[in-house]
């Protein structure tokens, strides 16, 4: 359960947002909207703890994410513009040590099958650099599907990814919610996840 | 609200500091003694002293103040540590200049890689350090914090230069004024602390004032910036 | 240089460190007025900006 | 703690294998470390007396430098790409995270420059003995400009001009490691007592490992705003 | 012939301006030079006679370092935003672009060394003479410097494991300009003639003008496939 | 008239494409179609001449480009998943230097009439790298606007705008083509040109 009051960003002279309040239980999913600029991954970096909000209020659970921290984090998986992936590695090995980052434990084979998954079949051991972008995506992507996380926040998830692609996120986010996860997204593409609401909160360029 | 109260107190250590600084000198060159081994190159120890007193204790007051806006988040006190350093910078220079000054004389040289001599350097350079870190960073609030952090760690030299001459024996002088009596002729020591008083006031007055512009400066977005009466002119 | 120290100690003192001192206060001092004129012509113009618009 | 430690093998291992990945970077910081050794003698003349008096000073600030330039990748890297937000996410302390690089970061340009140390302590005609110490205050050294420096890469992180910066504001906290390191090596050619000095390098290094992680974390989450 | 000076203009304005922008970059390669020169007294101590005799080596070395320190950025932060496609994609010559980013380069992290030399050498008690000759020497070699750093800088461009041969076979070919450039300054304060020195220093010169902007362009396409 | 015959192309082991050709005219539009990984971006950059292909021709006006080389240069724009901007400049400077580079003079005041049209109106003296994603694609393809090149070859150039930004960027498609230019690009996001017909070229994965 993530509630969220009065919350205010200013960058640089900007005031981004302000007075912003929502609450996601589990189940939920939410899509942050606004044209370019608007401020969507501000407050999604926001939520992550990344940039401190001029004023407002995240809870976790009742409790203030500034003061719960590491116990946060382990429940939330950001994925943000950038794929956080090293290029000299492969998507295996990237897979593996983000797992192993995030306190998951994640044997060979069920990395190999999350990578399959995502459509990177016989690409698992090529250095990530010398794939394509979408494939790029697709190996950052790949986290959803070992992470025990329960609050996903994606920041334009569907970027250089193929309509195969996008329908398996679709696919994925249903899945999360129906294990009573959450996700926070932003997107410029449509996108569409059978069976719940979408929540929908819109931020106004300033 | 502490821009007007700055703005009141400036002109009050300013016009102090100068007449301190008339006394001292009058005080130093004057009334004091030519030294017996030293002749009269001891009287640049008027301005040495001081200035190297000045650059260290600004430091750690300039630590102080960033460590307190690191830590309780209070804007004024990192505009405070951004406003001393090159105020500090300029007094770690001027203990530079008067003590090569001095050296030559005294040593034969200009420079010698002696413990304070460098430590004191190495104060010059954490100054530098902070300042250009500080300007490096566009968002304000995240230069406060990351040259804090800079100014904190950086705050474990000064005692280095303090005690330098405890811990190494070298060729700069030890300290002569102790907190326990004194070797300094009274004369001296009394045009030496007018200095020391006339420096450190001085320090004041030019760290509030610009202290005064990086306020105007982060708050122009204000209404009570917009409703000054020097700036409706 | 050495033989000009030797003779006049004192003048040496004075321009020397002195001298320096006061020059380095003096640019410090300069340096601040500027930058109160600065910033305050800085503010009024972006006041003008925000009346303008 | 055993989870604690387990992150702190994945970390050090990861940045392993990266570096193994990108063995230049490697090899050119220890290329450049011989180069700057030997350049000396070129430059200075063959005179044995005065290379053997310079030898210490000279290894110990191309060490200095050699780790100083490895600094600059440490975390742009990892910024760059996004996973430097992926470990302030991590459930566990960032300061072990970041402990764990720079280990990492030892392993791959402190630790060669120690191994290599006796060939060119040999080449500039230096005692057996002092060759050792040399060693000792090198093996005991170069952590600390690792760690010292991983507080100056992390408050660069991202500024236009990083690398001088860095170097700017790195350097003045490295120099008393380089004056208790020369000046055990100094100690013991002139037939002293070094052991003080190594001790306060000793001294050193524990404050670092019990300090420096948490500032750079510190640092980390400041400079990614 | 004009559209190409034209265009050299615009890529060396482009990257003073960039340089410009990383606001103390200059200052701080400067403020740089001075601490890697003055941490070898520190490190070897303070006889100045020990001192005036490796004063060239260190001050050349150091030179060596500064501007290698910001050969990491001549072309990554090109490569990496995608700027380098679009300078691939150029109506003109590559090697003019190449020559252009060279000097960029030269006039931000060797000229101001060579301004600062005289300072640094009266800091380690040179005699005036050597200093002229060591700031020719410089003035010469650091343009040369930049220009085989480029070559290299353009093979180790997104290169895995292979990269590492390619830099050792570039680092060699700074040492010639060292050993020239404090051979001269060790001629003039012995009171030989330097002038073959400088003249080899200059063919050098010549001779990169000539190829290393070809060579680092073709470098640049091999690395960017 | 750029024409292709027979082009092979091949990364690693895989054969991406072969036997590849068409043909593009003054005033037409070609989007590249295929999954993540079919070789899309390979083909626009060998088009570019930055990938040489394994075989097969590119002629354009009838000669090689690879004889051509700088005059073929300078009828090209490319712009690929790199947006080929300086964080540290801003959008003003870094669209003059890129018409500079390109060969193009261009003033003060048709540059910023420039950004302005890409909505980056308040922002073109910011450093870029404060800008949010979109507006950093956006200050990437104001190039479209200033550029004197019969030939755009764009990836992916919808890539992180919102839906505004895509209605402008059909808009200077169709501008480009009335005046008898060409355009390549690729998209996995619906993108409509009115009064064109879209020559479609699609790859088949590997
Ligand atoms: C560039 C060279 C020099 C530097 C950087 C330097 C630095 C310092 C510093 C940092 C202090 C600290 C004041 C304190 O202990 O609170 C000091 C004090 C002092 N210096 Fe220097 N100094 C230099 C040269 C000299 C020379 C050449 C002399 C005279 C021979 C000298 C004589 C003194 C004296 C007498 C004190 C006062 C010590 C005391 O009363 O505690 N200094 N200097
Ligand atoms: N230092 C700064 N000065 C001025 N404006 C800034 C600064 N930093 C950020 N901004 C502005 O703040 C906004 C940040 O937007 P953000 O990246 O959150 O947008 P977004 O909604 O994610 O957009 P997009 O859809 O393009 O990704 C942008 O309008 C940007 O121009
Ligand atoms: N060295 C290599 N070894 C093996 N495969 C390679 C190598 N280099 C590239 N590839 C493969 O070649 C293809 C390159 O595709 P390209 O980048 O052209 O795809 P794309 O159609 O642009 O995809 P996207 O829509 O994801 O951008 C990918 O499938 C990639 O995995
Ligand atoms: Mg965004
Ligand atoms: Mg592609």
């Amino acid at each position: 359960m993530l509630e969220v009051s009065n919350l205010a960003c200013s960058r640089g002279d900007h005031r981004l947002f302000s007075g912003l309040g929502f609450a996601l239980s589990p189940g939920q999913i939410m899509q942050v909207q606004g044209e370019n600029g608007s401020g969507k991954t501000s407050l999604l970096r926001t939520l992550c703890g990344f940039i401190q909000p001029d004023e407002g209020r995240i809870a976790w659970e009742g409790a203030d994410v500034s003061d719960l921290a590491e116990a946060y984090y382990s429940r939330v998986l950001y994925l943000g513009h950038l794929n956080a992936i090293k290029d000299e590695l492969s998507a295996l090995e990237n897979l593996k040590i983000s797992a192993a980052l995030s306190g998951v434990e994640l044997g060979e084979s069920a990395a190999i099958a999350a990578l399959r998954r995502m459509g990177l079949k016989g690409r698992e051991r090529l250095p990530v650099k010398v794939l394509s972008q979408g494939q790029r995506r697709r190996a950052a992507l790949a986290r959803l599907l070992v992470s025990g996380a329960a609050l996903w926040i994606l920041d334009e998830p569907l970027a250089a990814l193929d309509v195969n692609a996008v329908a398996l996120i679709e696919e994925l986010f249903g899945e999360h919610l129906a294990r009573q996860g959450m996700v926070i997204f932003t997107t410029h593409q449509p996108l569409l996840v059978s069976g719940t609401e979408m929540i929908s909160l819109s931020l106004s360029a300033p | 609200m502490f821009y007007p109260l700055a703005g009141k107190l400036v002109p009050w250590f300013a016009v102090s500091s100068a007449i301190l600084f008339a006394v001292g000198m009058y005080l130093g060159f004057v009334v004091a003694p030519t030294d017996a081994t030293q002749g009269e190159f001891y009287r640049i120890i008027y301005i040495h002293v001081p200035a190297s007193i000045l650059s260290m204790f600004l430091y750690l007051v300039m630590a102080g103040y960033a460590a307190l806006g690191l830590v309780f988040n209070t804007r004024l006190s990192s505009m405070m540590a951004s406003a001393m350093a090159p105020t500090g910078a300029l007094f770690a220079f001027i203990a530079l200049w008067t003590g090569a000054l001095w050296g030559k004389p005294m040593w034969g040289t200009w420079w010698v890689w002696d413990a304070r001599l460098t430590s004191e350097l190495i104060l010059l350079f954490l100054y530098l350090g902070f300042i250009s870190l500080h300007a490096s960073i566009d968002d304000p609030r995240r230069a406060d914090r990351a040259s804090a952090l800079l100014a904190i760690v950086g705050s474990v030299n000064v005692p280095i230069i303090y005690f330098s001459v405890k811990w190494w024996n070298t060729l700069h002088q030890g300290s002569t004024i102790k907190f326990t009596g004194t070797s300094m002729q009274i004369t001296m020591q009394h045009a030496m602390f007018t200095m020391l008083a006339a420096c450190w006031l001085y320090a004041v007055a030019v760290v509030l004032s610009r202290v005064r512009s990086i306020i105007l400066e982060r708050e122009r977005h204000t209404k009570w910036v917009a409703e000054l009466p020097e700036v409706a002119l | 240089m050495d033989l000009w120290m030797r003779a006049n100690p004192l003048t040496y003192v004075w321009i020397g460190s002195y001298a320096v001192a006061f020059v380095v206060f003096a640019v410090e001092i300069a340096l601040v007025v500027h930058k109160r004129k600065a910033t305050l012509q800085e503010v009024r113009q972006l006041m003008d900006v925000e009346e303008s618009e | 703690m055993n989870k604690i430690l387990l992150l702190l093998f994945v970390v050090v291992r990861r940045d392993l294998v990266l570096a193994m990945r990108r063995r230049a970077d490697v090899l050119t910081t220890l290329i450049f470390f011989v180069m700057v050794v030997s350049l000396f003698p070129l430059g200075v003349g063959p005179e044995s007396d005065m290379l053997r008096k310079m030898a210490p000073g000279v290894l110990w600030v191309s060490a200095l430098l050699a780790s100083m330039l490895s600094l600059g990748r440490l975390f742009s890297a990892d910024h760059l790409d996004g996973t430097l937000e992926q470990m302030l996410l991590a459930p566990q302390p960032l300061s072990v995270l970041v402990l764990g690089k720079m280990v990492a970061h030892w392993m791959v340009s402190g630790l060669p420059l120690v191994l290599m140390t006796p060939v060119l302590g040999l080449q500039f005609d230096m005692p057996l003995e002092a060759v050792g110490v040399l060693m000792l205050s090198l093996l005991l050294g170069t952590p600390v400009l690792s760690m010292i420096g991983a507080i100056g890469a992390a408050l660069t992180l991202g500024l236009r001009g990083g690398g001088v910066l860095l170097s700017l504001l790195v350097l003045p906290l490295c120099i008393p490691v380089l004056i208790f390191g020369t000046g055990a090596v100094g100690a013991a050619t002139s037939g002293m007592s070094y052991s003080s000095h190594l001790s306060l390098l000793g001294a050193l290094l524990v404050l670092a490992v019990a300090f420096t992680p948490w500032v750079t974390a510190q640092a980390l989450r400041i400079s990614m705003e």
